[in-house]
């Protein structure tokens, strides 16, 4: 059963990567990418590492997804 | 266009090495992979002897590789040392001059 | 037949390695130099994934010790490590971006081929 | 005693921690501060040389766990070997920085500059001594880090696009060292160095693969940071954009330290056993042939000078690759010693160049002509660098190069001392013009050059390393009686 | 951002934030956290508030001075403990042995442990919101 899980996961995050890569809009692709943190997050989790976990879901999800977010409104919205 | 091939053509190769070599790992879990040896073992049984805390993973990071510790709050100050400068210095004159002038 | 049941096996070291290869296409084929942090992040996070999954035992629980208990932990160390990775990481992500930002004020463009465009005009 | 690794180190932290704070309204503060720090740890290093010299090589336990469970720092000649060089070096480029940087960077940046000189210092030593995996992984991201911002640090737009196409190729290079570390603690059970090499024989037994993809990942990682030759892309740019003494740092120690580092991996981890199962040595031959007649050719074609010079790098650290993968020890001394002759030439080279840029602001060599009127002793010293580049007897770069050619001999691949002949000579293409053009061409219409001083603090160290590349041509034993034993430690294993 | 309903949810939040970070960084060496976590968390409140009510207060409560000193404070303590078993003759960085450690599972337990955390705790909450500031902001030094 937890395998089941794990193995969803780890698609969610397969595809969270391959949509960063082909959506060209970049806020979009930042928020999938904080997506991508939180699934990542969940992951450590269930690894037993809770440590990382909450870093993670902290500076992840958290502090590089709004250091993007400033960074595209100083600059260009459009790849 | 034709880096980008190359890119993807080399990305393609490392990737189907790096997959092979997948297969071929210790297995993933097992207590019995040479990662389990007498290291992770003195982590975890003498922890409390050694450093008197419970948790075993700020043990590491604070005590045992205190070290390694230091050296990543040294790149945390040379980011903030990187940014700030960088931002400080092009903040209004030279501001895109060119170099050979 | 091996190398299948070896994959399968090892799906955790499996995901890693195509994230981590995921990552790496974004960076070294994406012009945009944002997608090529986005890049970078993901090729990070997947070698921690990879590390940390190195450290899982099957059966284990998380590495706190709970007086008068004996039960089977997961590998401490490759946590531990990672956790120092994770800041190294931001710190490369805070300093690239802070290098975008100037880089759009002096091109006024976040795409690494335009900006060599304008060099070779320039020249 | 012992402890004067670990002093040493944090010293420089403690100054670079220190600076910005200091600096706040002193902007001459920190600078005076470097040059206090870097110096003393100079001194003792000398001492700790002195000391292992009486007890030979150590192990220093931070924190005083053993090496399994804690973090180890290696003490011995390579390690001390290349501490001194970074000290040294990095002295005489903190004195000319005195005189040079209120040109290169504004004022109230100097803090900074100086904050992440310091922090490179530190980082650079820290990897010199390491013994431990993951160590040189946070300290490869410090060096990295501090080094991407001192190119950045200049208000000029192509540093600050040098410095990120640097700083992104740097990243691809850590994650790959950090997946190589991975798949080598993933079969070995250990980060310190020791250990791993201990655990190499039976992993190789049981998981080939595993080894051979981590040593081709290290080789390729720090192969990018210390610009082996298809992966020098990001080396011109950076080198010559960046301001002169961030110029001769990054060229002359900050490569190099990758290259040192990479040695060590390669010949105490692996070692000979895993070595002859592939043709790794063989492969790295001939990428260093390929780069010291690539990046000659390159040089060649340039006409700006610190281009010319970031070019020239290239070729040079393609000399310190080939040494190495001669596994002979002969070759590995001349590798090893040409990291020390080759610092000294071209912080020279850069700082001299500096020098000339600072004065007229003239950057194309054709124009230069005639500049050995206005700049007699910057030319001068420049010429020095120069033959000491080309090989010429009696200065030191030819002291390494008669090492290497030794080293071929004795490997039996006499095939790549025509490689070193056909570099000196491609060198003496690039490098003599310069000279004969400067002392005697007539200048350009429009360029009058009158004979004027550069400041004292810029003078000083260009004589100190001129007779420095002198005194290391005629009188080199001490310093090859410290790579002998360096060597000697890295073949024996 | 002027929307009422997120100003004055924040504001009702922000104490609840911080307390759960001050108490990530307190506790990080009996269950899981540390100062990374902690130190984040309390940055990112900071940040919450300066996006959704006012950048301006926000730079009010920590200024560039105090975030300079902070940052080179927290990392030159971590530093001074390691050399204060320096000069008690140990090698750097020795904590048991050199700094009390009182009994087992309470808040003070484990030597330096605790000083450090809250100096990579302070370090890291510093950090993140200097570059938020100095991104969003860009001030002239």
């Amino acid at each position: 059963m937890a395998e089941i899980f794990h193995v969803l996961l780890l698609t969610f995050l397969i595809v969270c990567a391959v949509a960063v890569a082909y959506i060209r809009d970049l806020l979009s692709a930042v928020i999938l990418f904080a997506a991508y943190s939180l699934v990542m997050a969940i992951i450590w989790q269930q690894l037993d590492a809770p440590d990382i976990a909450m870093a993670e879901a902290a500076i992840g999800a958290g502090v590089t997804t709004l250091l993007f977010v400033v960074t595209i409104s100083k600059t260009r919205r459009q790849e | 266009m034709i880096r980008r091939i190359v890119a993807t053509i080399m990305i393609l190769l490392l990737g189907t090495v790096l997959l092979y070599m997948t297969s071929e790992m210790p297995r993933f879990g097992d207590p019995a992979n040479p990662t389990n040896n007498e290291l992770s073992a003195r982590y975890m049984e003498d922890v409390i002897e050694d450093v008197n805390i419970p948790n075993i993973v700020t043990a590491i990071i604070t005590d045992y590789r205190a070290y390694d510790t230091l050296g990543e709050a040294t790149v945390l100050f040379a980011a903030i040392a990187s940014v700030l400068a960088v931002l400080a210095m092009h903040s209004d004159s030279g501001r895109g001059t060119k170099l050979d002038e | 037949m091996n190398i299948i049941q070896g994959l399968v096996d090892n799906y955790f070291y499996f995901a890693s390695i195509v994230i981590f290869l995921i990552g790496m296409h974004i960076m070294l084929t994406h012009s945009n130099m944002i997608k090529k942090i986005m890049g970078m992040n993901i090729m990070e996070t997947a070698i921690f994934l990879f590390v940390v999954s190195i450290g899982y035992v099957d059966g284990g629980s998380a590495p706190i010790v709970i007086e008068g208990q004996t039960i089977r932990f997961i590998n401490p160390l490759p946590s531990a490590l990672i956790l120092t990775g994770l800041v190294v990481g931001v710190s490369l992500t805070a300093f690239a971006l802070s290098l975008v930002i100037e880089l759009y004020k002096c091109y006024g463009t976040t795409d690494s081929d335009e900006i060599m465009a304008i060099r070779r005009r320039e020249q | 005693m012992n402890h004067l690794p670990i002093v040493v180190i944090c010293t420089s932290l403690i100054g670079a921690f220190a600076s910005p704070v200091l600096g706040k309204g002193r902007p001459w503060l920190p600078g005076i501060l470097a040059r206090i720090i870097v110096p003393a740890n100079a001194v003792l290093l000398g001492i700790l040389l002195a000391h292992v010299g009486d007890v030979g090589v150590f192990h220093y336990f931070v924190g005083g766990w053993a090496p399994p469970w804690g973090i180890a720092l290696n003490v011995d000649y390579l390690s001390l070997y290349m501490a001194m060089a970074i000290h040294v070096i990095s002295t005489i480029i903190l004195v000319f920085a005195r005189g040079d940087l209120g040109h290169e960077v504004r004022l109230d940046g100097h803090r900074w500059y100086y904050t992440l000189f310091l922090l490179l210092v530190a980082a650079m030593t820290a990897l010199a001594f390491s013994n431990d995996f993951f160590n040189i992984f946070v300290f490869t991201e410090v060096a990295t880090i501090a080094a991407c911002a001192l190119i950045a640090i200049k208000a000029y737009r192509e540093c600050v696009e040098a410095s990120f196409k640097y700083l992104i190729l740097s990243t691809v290079g850590s994650g790959f060292i950090l997946l190589a570390l991975a798949l080598l603690y993933m079969v070995t059970g250990h980060f310190n160095l020791s250990l791993v090499a201990g655990e190499m024989a039976a992993a190789a037994e049981a998981y080939p693969m595993n080894i051979m993809v981590a040593l081709v990942l290290l080789i390729v990682g720090f192969g990018v940071k210390s610009a082996m030759f298809p992966l020098h892309v990001w080396l011109p740019d950076a080198h010559s954009s960046a301001p002169s003494p961030s110029s001769a740092i990054l060229s002359g120690l900050v490569v190099k330290i990758y290259a040192v580092v990479l040695i060590r991996v390669i010949l105490t981890v692996f070692g000979r056993g895993v070595l002859s199962t592939a043709p790794i040595a063989e492969m790295l031959l001939l990428l260093s042939s390929a780069a010291i007649i690539g990046g000659s050719l390159f040089a060649l074609a340039q006409r700006d000078i610190k281009r010319l010079l970031a070019y020239s790098t290239v070729a040079q650290i393609g000399y310190i690759y080939l040494g190495i993968s001669l596994l002979s020890e002969s070759g590995t001394m001349g590798g090893l010693v040409h990291i020390f002759n080759h610092a000294l030439m071209k912080t020279l080279l850069f700082l001299a160049a500096g020098a000339m840029i600072h004065q007229t602001g003239l950057r194309d060599i054709t124009k230069l002509s005639g500049i050995a009127k206005k700049m007699p002793i910057t030319m001068g010293v420049f010429s020095i660098g120069a033959l000491s580049m080309v090989g010429i007897p009696g200065f030191n770069g030819f002291i390494s190069k008669m090492y290497l050619a030794t080293g071929a001999f004795e490997a039996g691949k006499p095939a790549f001392i025509i490689v070193i002949l056909l570099s000196s000579l491609l060198n003496g293409l690039y490098y003599l013009p310069i000279v004969v053009r400067a002392f005697l061409g007539a200048p350009d219409e429009g360029e009058v050059f009158t004979r004027d001083r550069i400041p004292l603090s810029m003078t000083i160290p260009l004589v100190a390393l001129g007779l420095a590349c002198i005194y290391f041509g005629l009188i080199p034993g001490p310093l090859l009686e410290l790579v002998r034993r360096a060597a000697e430690h890295l073949i024996l294993l | 951002m002027n929307d009422f309903v997120l100003q004055t949810v924040t504001q009702i939040l922000m104490p609840f934030i911080q307390v759960y970070g001050i108490f990530v960084v307190l506790n990080g060496h009996l269950s899981p956290g540390g100062g990374f976590a902690g130190g984040t968390i309390l940055g990112a409140s900071i940040i919450l508030y300066a996006l959704t009510v006012d950048v301006k207060a926000a730079e009010g409560i920590y200024p560039d001075e105090r975030a300079e000193m902070v940052e080179s404070a927290s990392v030159l303590v971590f530093v001074l403990l390691g050399l204060i078993s320096l000069m008690m003759g140990r090698n750097f960085l020795t904590n048991i042995g050199i700094f009390p450690s009182p009994e087992t599972g309470t808040l003070l337990t484990g030597g330096f442990i605790m000083p450090v955390t809250l100096a990579i705790g302070a370090k890291v909450a510093s950090t993140v919101i200097t570059l938020f500031t100095h991104l969003f902001e860009e001030k002239k030094s």
